[in-house]
């Protein structure tokens, strides 16, 4: 270890105040990692100048992967040598990010053999990201996170690592295992994983209710949301309770109600279940006393993207429910027939949320054999700009 | 590594998260009938068994050294028989069937400044990205914004005394790697500047088609400079969004002087009351300050403020708004209203007013 | 014509409305207090003064000849004082002051076929077009549907017993000359084959780069046939909006195999609790079926009659249908939801459901 | 007059019926006027034929003027030689459409000797609609037409008829003179009414409040809606009495106002008239017991129009509100500007409207000088496409 002092007087001021400091992790990283050392320094310096100092990404992998690592290189790498290559690796976390102190440690020790020692638990589409190291130990890392039975997450045109809410495991509103079902997932396809074929990414995240714990609605391209059929579990006495423990039942619940399909007549609460929109909220403030109903399964959704190129996209609703039993098998066969027609008809870094919008949503569930139903739309066209198949109707009639 | 390579592994995918569950979720996987809110970041999952699990949360800076982590494994052994998990948000959570056990466990974490909180009706971690740190791409730093807030709005986390959820992201460019663009206040780092081309390089390393192709705006023509095959930029239609530097090395958008922060408000995910919603914009610029950001970290605390005085129980940000018109959003925060609120791109026409729907 | 030259009046404007106002009004203008409803088309406004103003609604075809129109001028002779006025929707209403002639004046109406009614929660008359009568455009009659629809509707108009306004219109082509895209309810005339092009005739009476510039979907190119400079038509790029032909009179699109209407629902004006809104596709194609169109008669009629029965007070048709969502909006009514319902215009991401709020 | 017969059976059928007949109307007229027998006969022949007989417009019109008249050929002149013009006046009606029964028979009077006896009382624009007759009559119609003080209305790319709802003659919420601010418009611009010299068309529509009874938010390139800025008037005395006479007013009322901004306590309604979006909606149904507020004027809104060609539009807000003292003068000044821009950067056949979507609203307010306001927005944008101007900016700071 170099033990050479570097004066970082702009990234100090940030290990005062209570919350936690990232510059401490760094600094406590630097005291066994010269590259967490050099990216202090380096850091020091944007924050001097301004700018970033990391060039444009560039392809670095492990052997027969596609994904999986960010390459990094610094533009200044004279000044911080350590630091002149600084791949990300992207470790897929087990679903619903639950670990043994054994597994940490396990990460840890390889972390700290071959690269930074530095991570972010966890980044934004669920990995295990490891922050920063040298081309050659990129290999050496992936082959003793194998061993320990970790694999690498995705990155590139490829299917990005599925993340999962903790559902079962905690939330008594879990609608389908999610857990099980991201598992299965990533299981099934960890050939589209590691291997970009695709024109763009592809993201997929699991919520077990509407509440969405894991922005699946808006940060994946396939959000699988769950949701019940029947009426809302409903347990009287425990309202009761709520209210005589200070619950405003009519304001706080009744008049936030969306679809206002509740009525509390000061005793009882009734609730209109033909005009609930499942939005969870009166389950959400009143968890003993309603519950989702009994008929489980989920909403499947697709679309959602950041802005670029053509501005954000929020999923929408493509098959309005399927039971839990049938949720993997449907979630394969629509995969299947969706990157079929995005692999042929996507253009470049066409995302597939993109892709419906440019070909018309209509002509999107022909190609992937779906009939449309009204709770794909929010509301029926307004313009009059129709497409007739004047043949096919015809001979209809 | 070589001599390895009949034994090398590929395609394992993620340990089997069974693994990692404690005994007491195995035993009432599935079966949780109700929760209950004991304390700021502590809180108790009831099972139909009857059986009760208890959750300590605590923030965490997502950017962590491995010394720190085998902290967090000492304490889980310490607690909970070495079971821990982390949230969607980069929170650290211990389960412990114990609640004799959870004020040591505070204690514990607060020694090693590990705030508890962030549950219920408190601001959460900050969804975040990279910015310095890792990406060529980044306007401003992340990790420096999210301390810099953080500290400011401390109490926030460890209190539940919002009127809901506020859930805060940053990005440091408009890729918007997080939930930015739906979140009740989101950070966002802009250049504002078009990229500067360079045209030595740019033919060596980008193909032509593919970068007048990225422009969303169609701001980039195929041009010939020193009889070099090169690109131009049409300023007055750059946006300065950075999708050519994304295909295009050789067009970095990367500028001291103007660079700089914006703010975004009342987006929301859940489907909790309103639908899922972007964020709007409430200050286009702000300068970038490090190593504080003193105008970004006074204009999201007043906003955080002049939202906790004014909703009500339940509103999430957006939804106050609604409730309130966005003028008086612009009154009560003293943010000036700009040409640049008024959206000019695809689908602006559907967000002009088109009712007299008014407040005076 | 010649011989008056000098004394040709030209740019003097309408008549000022204030020769035509009754006493009443003038005395009371801009003071009138409230109004109360005292039977269908009937209503009285009082005002400051205590003065009461009685007006009695009847319904017209719009369609008026002369001969009915003097007929009009008779019966304001015989119970206004001479004055009388049109509605913006084309009813005429009689002003009188004294409220015992309006049972005399009703019977006189309905003897003359001019039914009572159209206030408050009646449907009122028809806003509505040309259609074969006069313009060439049209994919359908404008008229003739009024008449049909009116017919079987006749109830609604003379009775205030919806639960709120429903508002008709009729356009006989995507041109919509009426409020039809904001409309209660709608009817269409829609093409749906792409424009014949009359490669003899185009070059003579168009110009070509303004042909291909009005085709919202660029489905207009430019093209030699037969030595001719003429233009062709990209068949699956074509939506029938007749843009074309509106600039181009080679380019009809009239058929009358295939030309037919569409329905529309749910549109509204007033920003009376919600805002302006259009309507929305309920029926894509129904046959022109002359000279009463029975299919849309009975779709018209049982969209009504649904609105009618599962409506709540003070709910316009698209208010209704917020309430209880599309898809039992289709249930409701019968009415199959097809690709053509699924917006695939410019803003058509807007429209996809972007949430889970979804109904069971 | 021929009195040779026509057969129409198919037209005959809609004579039938309680609804008052055009068929019937067309007769009448065909018993004096051969133009109007042969309307009857070429419609019916339509009505065989499911399809038009009109050729395409043609350029006609009176001495001097570029609009007012649609021109209207038939393609079945041999069969129908009395149509075979027939060509239409667009009569300016008077502001609100009154008439004495003297002003009609006039109106009558001119058309039987010069057309087809056959009007539109009225069209949807708001005029008087004269319906078909020769070219060769035009020029006499219009000498007498002015003779008795009527003029021609717009067509063509024009400012078209501006029209107004009855407003202060006889309802009680006009917050302004909708029947002045239109003939006033209509005089100032009657060059601008009969020389088509913009892009494309331009209406303008007076509607006294938000109920806008007039259509015109949704049908006027300038919409001009009346509304108040203080607290709405409020006769508690007036509103006991609806309570008592059986209005159910914390369903019909309370609950319907869209801010919720009502409270019935059982025996007094208070307004939070700071919440109110001035919906007219509890006016509506009490108009005894509520009343606008006194402190009146009007919004501007700017954009309607049909579908063709970008898709339909409704007028949005540009001014949220106008003193009634002003808005002449405001309305003037406003148009000066927006007609200029319009004139020199609005393409063939834009609607201002489309205009303004093209080149944003921010340019189109620095275009005609006005500051922009959060009113004029439902929100502001949601994506991060911002074309920043940097150096005005910098000079600022
Ligand atoms: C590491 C991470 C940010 C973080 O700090 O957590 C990240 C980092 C980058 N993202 Fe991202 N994205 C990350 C999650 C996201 C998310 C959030 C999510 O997945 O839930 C989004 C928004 C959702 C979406 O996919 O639309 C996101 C939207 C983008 C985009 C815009 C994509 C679009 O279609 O709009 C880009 C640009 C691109 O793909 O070219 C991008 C590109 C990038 C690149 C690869 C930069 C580039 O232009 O090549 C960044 C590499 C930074 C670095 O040097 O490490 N990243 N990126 C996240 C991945 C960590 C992980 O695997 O767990
Ligand atoms: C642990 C976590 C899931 C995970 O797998 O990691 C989780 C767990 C719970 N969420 Fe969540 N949510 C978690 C991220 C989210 C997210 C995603 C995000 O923030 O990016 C959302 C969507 C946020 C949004 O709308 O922008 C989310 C929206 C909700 C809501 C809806 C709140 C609302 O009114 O809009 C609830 C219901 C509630 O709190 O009443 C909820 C409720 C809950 C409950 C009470 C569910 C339960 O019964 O166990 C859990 C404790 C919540 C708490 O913090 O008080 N959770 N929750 C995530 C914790 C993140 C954190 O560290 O703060
Ligand atoms: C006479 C007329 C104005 C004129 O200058 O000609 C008029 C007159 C009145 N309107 Fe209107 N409205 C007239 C067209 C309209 C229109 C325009 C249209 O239909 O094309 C609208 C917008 C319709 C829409 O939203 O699609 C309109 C929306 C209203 C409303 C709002 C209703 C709602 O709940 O949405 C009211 C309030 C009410 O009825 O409670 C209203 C109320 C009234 C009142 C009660 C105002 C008053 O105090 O005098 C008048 C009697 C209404 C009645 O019919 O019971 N008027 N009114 C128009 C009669 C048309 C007809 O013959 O039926
Ligand atoms: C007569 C009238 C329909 C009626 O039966 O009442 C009418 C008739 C025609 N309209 Fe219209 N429009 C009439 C009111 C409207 C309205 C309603 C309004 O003004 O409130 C609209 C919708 C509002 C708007 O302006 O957007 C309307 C939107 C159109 C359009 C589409 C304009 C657009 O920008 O989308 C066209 C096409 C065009 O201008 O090329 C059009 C074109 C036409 C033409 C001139 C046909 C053409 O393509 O050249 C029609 C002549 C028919 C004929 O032979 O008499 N007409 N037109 C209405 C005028 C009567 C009057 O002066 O009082
Ligand atoms: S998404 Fe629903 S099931 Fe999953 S953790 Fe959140 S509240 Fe529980
Ligand atoms: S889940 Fe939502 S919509 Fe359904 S009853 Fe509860 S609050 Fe209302
Ligand atoms: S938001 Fe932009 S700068 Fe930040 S990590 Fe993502 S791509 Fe990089
Ligand atoms: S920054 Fe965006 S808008 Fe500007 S040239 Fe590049 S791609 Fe086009
Ligand atoms: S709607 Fe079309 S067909 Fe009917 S009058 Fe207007 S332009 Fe002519
Ligand atoms: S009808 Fe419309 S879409 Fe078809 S060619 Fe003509 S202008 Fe284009
Ligand atoms: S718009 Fe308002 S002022 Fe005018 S008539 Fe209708 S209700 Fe009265
Ligand atoms: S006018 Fe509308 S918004 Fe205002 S109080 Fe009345 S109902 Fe509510």
């Amino acid at each position: 270890m170099a033990d050479e002092k570097i004066s970082t007087p702009l990234l100090d001021e940030l290990e005062k105040g209570p919350w936690p400091s990232f510059v401490r992790e760094i600094k406590s990283a630097a005291q066994t990692s010269p590259m967490a050392r050099d990216l202090l320094g380096q850091l020091e310096l944007s924050y001097e100048e301004k700018v970033g100092h990391w060039k444009h990404g560039g392809i670095v992998g492990v052997r027969g992967y596609g994904g999986g690592v960010i390459g990094r290189y610094s533009d200044v790498p004279e000044k911080f040598p350590n630091v002149a290559h600084f791949h990300t690796l992207r470790v897929n976390q087990p679903a619903g990010w639950f670990y043994t102190s054994q597994a940490l440690r396990t990460l840890c020790d390889i972390w700290e053999r071959h690269g930074s020692g530095l991570t972010n638990m966890h980044g934004s589409t669920g990995d295990i990201i490891f922050l920063g190291t040298k081309t050659d130990e990129l290999e050496p890392t992936f082959s003793e996170l194998t061993q320990a039975g970790f694999d690498l997450g995705g990155s590139g045109s490829d299917m990005r690592t599925p993340s999962a809410c903790v559902g079962p495991a905690r939330c008594e509103w879990a609608c389908y295992d999610t857990l099980k079902l991201c598992y299965d997932i990533t299981m099934e396809y960890q050939d589209e994983l590691h291997r970009p074929a695709f024109p763009y990414k592809f993201k997929i995240k699991c919520a077990g209710c509407p509440n969405d714990c894991v922005a699946s609605i808006a940060r994946a391209d396939l959000s699988i949301i769950g949701i019940w059929k029947d009426d809302i579990q409903q347990d009287d006495e425990a309202v009761a309770e709520y209210v005589a423990n200070g619950l405003d039942i009519q304001a706080d619940v009744v008049e936030r109600c969306p679809t206002r399909c509740m009525q509390w007549d000061g005793k009882k609460l009734t609730i209109n279940n033909r005009d609930c929109v499942r939005c969870m909220h009166c389950i959400n403030v009143m968890p003993k006393a309603l519950r989702p109903g009994k008929e489980r399964g989920a909403v499947l959704l697709l679309g959602a993207k950041a802005p670029i190129i053509q501005g954000a996209i929020l999923s929408s609703v493509l098959i309005p429910f399927v039971p839990e039993e049938e949720l993997f098998d449907t979630v394969k066969e629509l995969l299947s027939r969706v990157w079929e027609f995005w692999d042929e008809y996507g253009m470049n870094r066409e995302r597939v949320g993109e892709l419906i919008q440019r070909v018309g949503m209509a002509n999107f569930l022909d190609a992937i054999g779906l009939d449309p139903v009204p709770e794909m739309v929010s509301h029926p066209r307004d313009n009059p700009y129709v497409f007739y198949k004047v043949d096919e109707e015809q001979s209809e009639q | 590594m070589a001599t390895e390579a009949t034994k090398r592994l590929t395609d394992i995918g993620p340990p089997h998260y069974e693994k990692f569950l404690p005994p007491i979720i195995k035993r009432n996987y599935g079966k949780w009938l109700y929760h209950e809110r004991l304390a700021p970041g502590v809180m108790c999952h009831v099972a139909e068994s009857g059986e009760k699990l208890y959750t300590v949360r605590a923030g965490s800076p997502r950017l962590l050294s491995v010394h720190t982590i085998r902290k967090i494994a000492d304490l889980a052994d310490k607690y909970c028989n070495g079971y821990v998990r982390f949230t969607s948000r980069n929170n650290i959570e211990f389960l412990l069937e114990d609640p004799s056990k959870i004020e040591d466990l505070k204690k514990d974490l607060q020694a090693l400044g590990f705030p508890v909180g962030g549950t219920n009706n408190a601001i959460s971690n900050v969804v975040h990205t990279q910015g310095w740190v890792h990406c060529h791409s980044a306007a401003t730093d992340a990790s420096g914004l999210v301390k810099s807030v953080m500290d400011a709005l401390y109490e926030r986390f460890t209190h539940e005394d919002l009127p809901a959820k506020l859930r805060l992201a940053v990005a440091c460019c408009l890729n918007m790697c997080g939930a930015v663009h739906c979140s009740d206040i989101a950070i966002l780092g802009v250049h504002r500047r078009p990229p500067r081309i360079l045209h030595d390089l740019l033919p060596k390393v980008c193909e032509i088609p593919t970068v007048v192709a990225s422009c969303p705006t169609g701001a980039i023509r195929a041009r010939t400079v020193d009889g070099k095959q090169t690109v131009e930029v049409i300023e007055q239609q750059c946006m300065y969004c950075g999708n050519c530097y994304t295909v295009c090395p050789a067009m970095p958008l990367n500028n001291p002087q103007t660079d700089g922060v914006s703010i975004w408000v009342g987006g929301k995910v859940s489907n909790a009351r309103s639908k899922p919603r972007f964020s709007k914009l409430a200050i286009p610029y702000l300068p970038n300050n490090p190593p504080r950001w003193p105008e970004v970290v006074e204009a999201v605390v007043k906003i955080v403020d002049v939202y906790a005085k004014h909703a009500r129980k339940y509103e999430r940000m957006g939804e106050w708004i609604d409730r309130i018109g966005w003028p008086r959003f612009f009154e009560l925060t003293g943010i000036p209203f700009t040409r640049y609120h008024i959206d000019d791109f695809k689908h602006a026409g559907l967000t002009y007013n088109r009712s007299t729907h008014l407040k005076f």
